[in-house]
């Protein structure tokens, strides 16, 4: 169905401060997959990142420690079929393609600290919560995903939710970054 | 009105270049910056401030800080603003509040005529009878008395308030010098620090001191300001220390928010918040002119104010001997100065709108406009009460300190004991080591336990004892009242007297004296009035202070806008891919719980008919959805579900409803089995999370051999209910690979198949509407193209969207109940008609035992359907069901609606089950009082009962 | 906000958790008394100190766990049956 | 009113005025018996009621009321002063509208003006569901002769002007169910009130006296406590009392003392908060309930905005209080009222409620003879509290349970007949 086109909860462009000191980007077309193994079975062994941190596949893909026992593998647009095949499913595996069913936003730059500080009570200090790092809380009252996921030196994180709450997060996540030179299109209210 | 600015003052935070224009009660006045509201009326002479809440006597400049109980005005649209504190604003309209007509001529005052019949607690002995004039006339006449300023409610916003969250290891309360020299030490072991003062900038009392302090003040600074790993925030407050370290900061004057509350749990809190000074009690101690010795020493230091011209200074303390000195460097002349530390005293300060005179303790009485007193010290101990501390009085050095602290909560600075500035800033760094080191330790566990923080390189840091050397406690006199009785409270104008009588009465414990009097209740909250009124409550008890205790200081430390506790106010929305189509096609919207949704589209009878008479589309995503996977989900359905599970085949669904533990219906919805180890379950829109979270729970807890994947995936499918008789018809020109027809694809049966192009999508044909239907759970990234292919390709079947309201019409034609609408708190599967669906004979099931009571009862509600004699009338929801010769309630409407289908007038209710078989007539009293007859239905389905319609 | 003591997660702000209250065994369903059943459903023991509780980490790790809590000091401890 | 000792009135003030003469004490400090007739442990509304008409009502005045602390220094102390009766259940109404029978003459009968302002009682609605919920009480209170009816939302308006009630609001305010004769009153006055009538009528306040055991004697359990069993007296800091009959009104610690006894409570203590802001001149004229917004407020004639919330989530006998509570609060009293974020909240505090399953009081005999209950309270005790004195008293003297508790006995968790108050009383205020 690649020729359909993905809709995305979120209707916004990218948004980005002046100074560059903040980005943020709607990424919810990116392909999904929720691993549920134990970590004995192949599949376990296979992923092997455990909860808490993730490391990239040759093919990419970014595999998350989300939960104990638990995986999300995310890739480029378009990869579910893929992904899927990828795992070997023996023993008690579940493998559910949640690229539909989650909003995901990239939040980039030095201020991301800042911004993030706003709305999420979670200590992003380098020590607690150093690249690589996995973890779930609430941002502006949503439970989220988040991973840190630092781009050449450019500190960044993933940010995902139910995809219901995409469009509220949007605009919240946005307006924390105002106060960081993000003009916030007037359309995206939180309320 | 003359200037009392004075010449240039070497400690002074004014800059005399700028120039600040505001209005005092809508006179026009010139300060500078650093000046506060207070400082810069103050140079222009103004003397009265405010008038006293009950006998309207003037006030003037008791404290000159954040404390001053005589400061409270109105700036702008803002009331209760502290003028001793506020930083001048160019443009600020500040006004006085509580006075009428005006501040110089105030009627309230008429109230201290009758003053000596207004004593405490007056109001609990008058105005009981007759009662009428307590409600009519006397209470009106109190709430117009009300202090404090106007709020404007009536076109106020919410505004630009904001919030964050910090994670320091050491969090200092308080910027003077001990507090300081902790965060540096702090800081210098590896801690971050954030650390606040409350006013706009560091160094508490240096900040008035001689050369020395000040040269002291600007190394400390200097040090601060270049130690990155210290977030310093002045003109801010910790307004509150909860469990486990959870600390209150509020921001003042942030660029993007006047206020801004910062949420910190801190690892080590170091409380230094230096020491308030003490008003003295004696007749006349709130008449303007009379002044703490701090008052006098920032007026004249900070602001270059003089404060009067003929003083007399009552000195317990260095402190008062201190403002001595600058008074008369400040060109004041000191007339007397009385050293309370050899006995001497003031009994009564006298004067109209200013001091004129003051009577002394040997009977002297001396011409004056200043009486400055220095009596002494009260601990704000606040923080250390929010910390679980009591702290305890010491008669030589009539202060409390703080007795047992938490390991996470130190103490340093005045609040722990008296020094020279060496002496405290040296407590301050060994108090901000320890801090660090304790913090340390406990973020060190804090990675050590936290999956995501790589493991420390370093060893665990060693528990240090504490081995600070306490500062010492010097003497000081107790000087609390002194012969005469005066206010102790300024801010609810409650006097030694007042207390006195208090106790008499028997209001004998601080608290109750407290509840009685309203001492410390204003918006001090105690600051300065907490100890006087401990002390005059230990003398008429004739017992010792430290006998007495204190009450409790409650949060906050300081008051806090209520925008800046609201913050940016989150409230998460959700909405599903086909909510934006909703809103473009003339949806009119409707909350329900976080969702947001179509009710209707303009007329939702006629989308209720459409549908029965071709074909509509709801969007039902907000259903709750969970994708069940593993070899026991059928087990798991047993156990949750009162049905049952085991013989569900692939390719067919199921109605199940669930009980609570206590056998009341909690939630229902239909569940399919998709695959051999694959289920799709649905709950009710409002009990998604709550099926969820209950399914870990029992998959956790009590059977974690079952091996069941549980995934939530509302929002990831997008739920479209296709309609009505044509459904088929619409459906087969969109569906590929599924065979639609009766005979392949029966009733309560699933396929997963190709929709519109778009894979992975699931049709389960079941009906809530009572038509042929068919419900379309459609991946979300697409359902957009779904819809509107839907809605393209079947405009020559009549298709149209259809909202909750048409939804609501055609279940209720149908009868199915809605849990929670139709149910309560209280139905059991037997109200809800569920005999047929419960299986007792299972091993077993959520509130099996319950369920088996629930059975054998036979006084439980019943819920029926019912159709009012009148066809025409529809009893609004709710109505309840009487006895026809009495109010005894027999029942209530659940649901009501008029039918399109049959014409007439519809419900479901719950009755008493005496009247629940078919045919019996009940009486209904409508909501304008009528009473009308309704008939007892033999189904709940008011429309087709055999189901014919959704089994074509 | 008090900080609870995820097993999986670390220390977290309990508006990350839900507080499910004293644990409360579940008598057998097929041999229970009514009266057991009826003490199980709403009889606690609700003692000011040491309470063994269960949470339920629902912005972290989804995991139910016990703890021990003092609910007159609000300490936390771990469960010595967790 | 001489049996209340020394009357108050104008004329009195006008007296003490003039002569500055000293006021008699409220109450006294009296030494203790080793015995009485029923020994009352809490000295709040509750049990200061209890007593008061046990001597009033039937001549029992050998009582002693027992508290750890000072008078009213639990939850009677800490309540929002909140009274109204239009509840949902018949038992409900019935037993609140008696409650508020007697507030009405309550300052005549116990000569100290307890300031009810009967100023109006919203409770607003922001679902449908929540409409629904309304119209069913007002139903049911319509039959059982209540004031009370729903409103839409201009109406909401004309009587609190401050609501915002315009409908794109996050939460908009589609009506109100409207009690005019709800409204608040001075929560200690009620205390000082009942201890003062009740010490003039001959009952011993034992403050700052803790109980420390229930003795009992014949029962199933440990030292003869539990079902079956029978109340000889209460172990005190101050002593060992004697007395055939021992009443709990402890609310908050209700647990603890039942356990002395053997009797386990389908109970849980939760805190409840409250707030009060920085006074201002008055603009909210009547009481302001949001059950789905977890807030209600209303305004003191001092003008401070007083707030409760619902019960915090998480038990606990600390009363510390929570930040998020104010942070919770503020935000949701923006919503209703979006032009007051200027105001400052000035005090924050809790008590401790004794929650039920079903949102309604357990009162009465128990299994063990002489030992009574009036606990359960939850967040509705002090608009209870006069009409649980009363039935208490009633329910002691005559060894009958009174008609107007007959639902709320403790035989009911064991029968599985809860009361459906549940619904109604999220936010019970």
């Amino acid at each position: 169905m690649s020729e359909l086109e993905f809709v995305s909860p979120v209707a916004s462009g990218p948004l980005s401060a002046a100074g560059g000191g903040i980005s943020l980007e709607d990424v919810s077309d990116r392909t999904k997959v929720l691993v549920r193994a134990g970590r004995d079975t192949a599949a376990g062994t296979h992923l092997k990142v455990t909860y808490g941190r993730s490391r990239r596949r040759r093919d990419g893909a970014l595999i998350c420690g989300s939960r104990p026992d638990e995986w999300t593998l995310l890739a480029d647009p378009g990869q579910g079929t893929e992904l899927l095949a990828s795992l070997p499913d023996e023993g008690f595996v579940s493998v559910v393609d949640i690229t539909h069913g989650r909003a995901m936003f990239r939040l980039s730059g030095l201020d991301t600290v800042g911004v993030l500080a706003k709305v999420c009570n979670i200590d992003l200090t380098d020590d607690m919560t150093p690249d690589g790092a996995v973890f779930s809380g609430s941002v502006a009252k949503v439970t989220c995903d988040l991973v840190r996921n630092d781009l050449a030196d450019r500190r960044s994180y993933l940010v995902s939710c139910e995809r219901s709450f995409g469009a509220y997060l949007f605009a919240a996540i946005a307006d924390a970054c105002s106060e960081f030179g993000i003009d916030v299109p007037a359309d995206l209210t939180i309320h | 009105m003359s200037s009392h600015r004075l010449p240039i003052r070497s400690s002074e935070l004014i800059d005399r270049s700028t120039s600040l224009s505001f209005t005092w009660n809508g006179r026009a006045y010139v300060g500078h910056e650093g000046d506060t509201i207070a400082s810069a009326l103050a140079a222009a002479g103004v003397e009265v401030f405010s008038r006293g809440m009950k006998y309207h006597r003037r006030r003037g400049i008791l404290t000159a800080n954040h404390w001053d109980p005589n400061l409270s005005v109105q700036v702008g649209d803002e009331p209760n603003v502290r003028a001793g504190s506020r930083r001048l604003v160019d443009g600020m309209q500040v006004s006085a509040q509580n006075v009428w007509p005006s501040l110089r001529w105030d009627l309230g005052t008429a109230n201290r005529l009758v003053g000596r019949f207004l004593s405490v607690g007056f109001y609990y002995k008058t105005f009981m009878r007759p009662q009428f004039l307590w409600h009519n006339l006397y209470q009106r006449i109190l709430r117009k008395f009300a202090p404090g300023g106007r709020v404007n409610w009536k076109t106020g916003t919410h505004g630009e308030y904001d919030k964050r969250y910090a994670h320091p290891d050491v969090l200092v309360a308080g910027g003077g010098p001990a507090g300081v020299a902790a965060a540096l030490s702090a800081a210098e072991a590896g801690a971050s620090v954030m650390l606040v003062e409350q006013e706009p900038e560091l160094g508490g009392h240096l900040r008035w001191g001689g050369p020395d302090d000040l040269a002291v003040l600007a190394d400390l600074r200097q040090a601060v300001y270049s130690t990155p790993a210290i977030e310093v925030l002045c003109d801010s407050i910790v307004t509150g220390r909860y469990d486990h370290n959870w600390v209150a900061v509020l921001q003042r004057s942030h660029e993007v928010a006047p206020e801004r509350l910062i949420k910190a749990r801190v690892g080590s809190l170091i409380v230094a918040p230096g020491l308030v000074e003490r008003p003295y009690v004696f007749a006349g101690n709130d008449i303007p002119g009379v002044m703490l010795a701090g008052a006098v020493r920032r007026l004249i230091n900070l602001w270059a104010v003089k404060p009067g011209s003929r003083a007399v200074v009552l000195s317990a303390n260095s402190e008062g001997d201190a403002a001595v000195l600058d008074l008369e460097s400040a060109g004041v002349e000191v007339v007397a100065v009385l050293d309370a530390r050899a006995g001497e005293d003031v009994v009564e300060a006298r004067g109209r709108g200013r001091v004129s005179s003051v009577q002394t303790g040997d009977g002297r009485i001396l011409r004056a406009d200043l009486l400055v007193t220095a009596t002494g010290w009260t601990a704000p101990t606040s923080l250390l009460n929010m910390a679980g501390d009591r702290p305890v009085y010491d008669k030589v050095a009539a202060r409390y300190f703080p007795q047992a602290l938490p390991d996470n909560v130190l103490a340093t600075g005045g609040i722990a004991g008296d020094g020279s500035t060496t002496e405290l800033t040296a407590h301050g760094r060994e108090t901000g080591l320890l801090a660090a080191q304790r913090a340390l330790r406990l973020r060190h566990d804090r990675r050590a336990q936290t999956p995501r923080s790589p493991a420390p390189e370093s060893d665990r840091p060693a528990a240090i004892a504490d081995s600070r050397i306490p500062l010492r406690r010097s003497p000081h006199p107790e000087c609390y009242r002194s012969t005469t009785h005066g206010l102790v409270d300024y801010s609810e104008d409650v006097s030694s007297k007042d207390l006195i009588q208090a106790a008499g009465e028997g209001f004998d414990s601080i608290e109750l004296m407290k509840r009685y009097t309203t001492v410390t209740m204003g918006p001090g909250q105690g600051k300065l009035e907490t100890v006087n009124a401990a002390a005059v409550l230990a003398e008429a008890m004739a017992v010792e202070m430290a006998d007495i205790g204190t009450t409790v200081w409650r949060p906050p430390f300081s008051p806090v806008s209520l925008g800046a506790l609201a913050g940016r106010i989150f409230e998460p929305v959700r909405r599903s891919a086909l909510q934006d189509w909703h809103e473009a096609n003339g949806a009119t919207n409707l909350l329900a719980g976080q969702w947001v949704r179509p009710d209707h589209y303009g007329d939702p009878m006629a989308e209720a008919s459409n549908v029965r008479e071709n074909v509509g589309l709801i969007d039902v995503t907000p259903l709750g959805k969970l994708d069940l996977r593993g070899p026991d989900v059928a087990n798991l359905l047993d156990l949750v579900y009162v049905n049952r599970w085991q013989k569900l085949e692939v390719g067919r669904v199921r109605y199940g409803a669930m009980v609570a533990e206590d056998g009341v219906v909690s939630d229902d919805g239909v569940t399919g089995r998709l695959a051999e180890d694959h289920y799709l379950m649905t709950t009710t829109s409002s009990g998604a999370g709550a099926v969820w979270e209950m399914l870990e729970d029992w998959l956790q807890t009590y059977r974690p051999d079952w091996e069941v994947h549980v995934t939530p995936v509302t929002g990831g499918l997008t739920s479209i209910n296709v309609a009505g008789p044509r459904s088929r018809e619409l459906l087969e020109r969109l569906v590929d690979n599924v065979d639609l027809s009766a005979d392949a694809f029966p009733y309560f049966s699933v396929r997963t198949g190709i929709v519109a192009g778009v894979a992975d999508c699931i049709i389960w044909r079941i009906g809530f509407t009572g038509e042929l239907s068919y419900e379309v759970h459609v991946p979300s990234g697409h359902a957009l193209h779904v819809w509107e292919s839907l809605l393209s390709n079947g405009s020559d079947l009549g298709v149209a969207p259809f909202g909750i309201e048409a939804q609501r019409i055609l279940r209720l034609e149908k009868g199915h109940y809605i849990v929670g609408q139709d149910t309560d708190g209280l139905s059991k599967a037997p109200t809800a008609g569920l005999d047929g669906l419960v299986r007792l004979d299972k091993a077993d099931t959520i509130g099996l035992p319950e369920l088996r009571a629930a059975f054998e009862r036979t006084d439980l509600p019943v819920l029926v359907g019912l159709q009012p004699d009148d066809p025409t009338i529809v009893p609004d929801e709710a109505c309840q069901i009487v006895e026809a010769g009495s109010n005894q309630i027999l029942g209530r409407v659940t649901s009501s609606r008029m039918s399109p289908t049959l014409e007439r007038s519809i419900c479901l209710a719950q009755v008493d089950p005496s009247l629940a078989a078919a045919g019996t007539s009940v009486t209904v009293q409508l909501v304008d009082g009528r009473r009308i007859t309704a008939t007892v239905q033999e189904h709940h389905a008011h429309v087709d009962p055999e189901g014919a319609r959704q089994r074509v | 906000m008090i900080v609870v003591p995820c097993p999986n997660c670390g220390p977290r702000n309990s508006s990350d958790l839900r507080n499910a209250g004293e644990v409360a065994p579940r008598p057998d369903p097929e041999t229970a008394s009514l009266t057991e059943w009826r003490s199980y459903l709403y009889l606690r023991e609700n003692p000011a100190g040491w309470v063994t509780e269960t949470w339920y980490c629902r912005s972290g790790c989804r995991r139910y766990f016990t703890i021990e809590r003092n609910t007159a000091t609000n300490e936390i401890r771990e469960s010595e049956n967790s | 009113m001489s049996r209340h000792g020394y009357t108050y009135s104008a004329g009195k003030l006008l007296r003490h005025g003039l002569t500055r003469g000293a006021w008699p004490r409220m109450w006294n400090r009296p030494e203790r018996r080793d015995s009485y007739d029923v020994i009352i442990i809490g000295g709040g509304l509750h049990g200061l009621a209890t007593a008061y008409y046990l001597a009033q009502n039937h001549g029992i005045t050998n009582v002693a009321v027992v508290d750890k602390g000072y008078l009213g220094g639990g939850g009677s102390g800490r309540n929002t002063g909140i009274v109204r009766s239009n509840y949902l259940t018949p038992e409900g109404v019935a037993f609140y509208d008696r409650s508020l029978h007697l507030y009405n003459t309550m300052a005549a009968d116990l000569n100290l003006n307890v300031m009810l302002s009967r100023r109006g009682h919203l409770t607003l609605a922001h679902t449908d569901s929540a409409l629904r919920t309304m119209n069913w009480r007002a139903e049911v209170n319509k039959l059982l002769d209540i004031d009370s009816a729903v409103i839409g939302p201009a109406e909401v308006k004309r009587l609190t002007p401050s609501l915002d009630v315009s409908p794109n609001t996050r939460y908009p305010i589609l009506g109100a169910l409207y009690h005019p004769p709800g409204g608040i009153v001075r929560h200690d006055a009620v205390v000082w009130g009942y201890a003062r009538a009740a010490d003039h009528l001959g009952v011993h306040l034992l403050q700052e006296t803790e109980v420390l055991d229930i003795t009992c004697d014949g029962g199933d359990g440990p030292d003869g406590k539990g079902p079956g069993g029978k109340v000889t007296g209460v172990r005190t800091s101050r002593g060992d009392i004697s007395s055939p009959v021992v009443v709990n009104c402890t609310a908050g610690w209700a647990s603890l003392i039942s356990n002395m006894a053997g009797v386990p409570l389908a109970i849980t203590t939760h805190p409840l908060q409250a707030a009060v802001t920085e006074p201002c001149k008055v603009f909210l004229p009547t009481v302001v309930v949001s059950g789905s917004l977890h807030v209600y407020v209303s305004q003191t004639d001092r003008g401070e905005l007083v707030f409760g919330a619902s019960v915090d989530p998480v038990g606990t006998y600390r009363v510390n209080g929570t930040l998020e509570f104010t942070e919770e609060l503020a935000g949701h009293v923006l919503e209703l009222m979006p032009g007051i974020s200027k105001m400052r909240l000035m005090r924050q505090w809790s008590g401790l409620c004794d929650m039920t399953p079903d949102y309604s009081p357990i009162m009465g005999h128990t299994p063990v003879e002489g030992y009574l209950v009036d606990v359960g309270w939850g967040t509705y005790g002090f608009k209870a509290g006069p009409v649980a004195g009363e039935t208490m008293a009633e329910t002691i003297a005559t060894g009958r349970t009174a008609e107007l508790i007959a639902a709320f006995t403790i035989d009911r968790f064991t029968d599985g007949d809860l009361v459906g108050e549940k619904g109604a009383a999220a936010v019970g205020h």
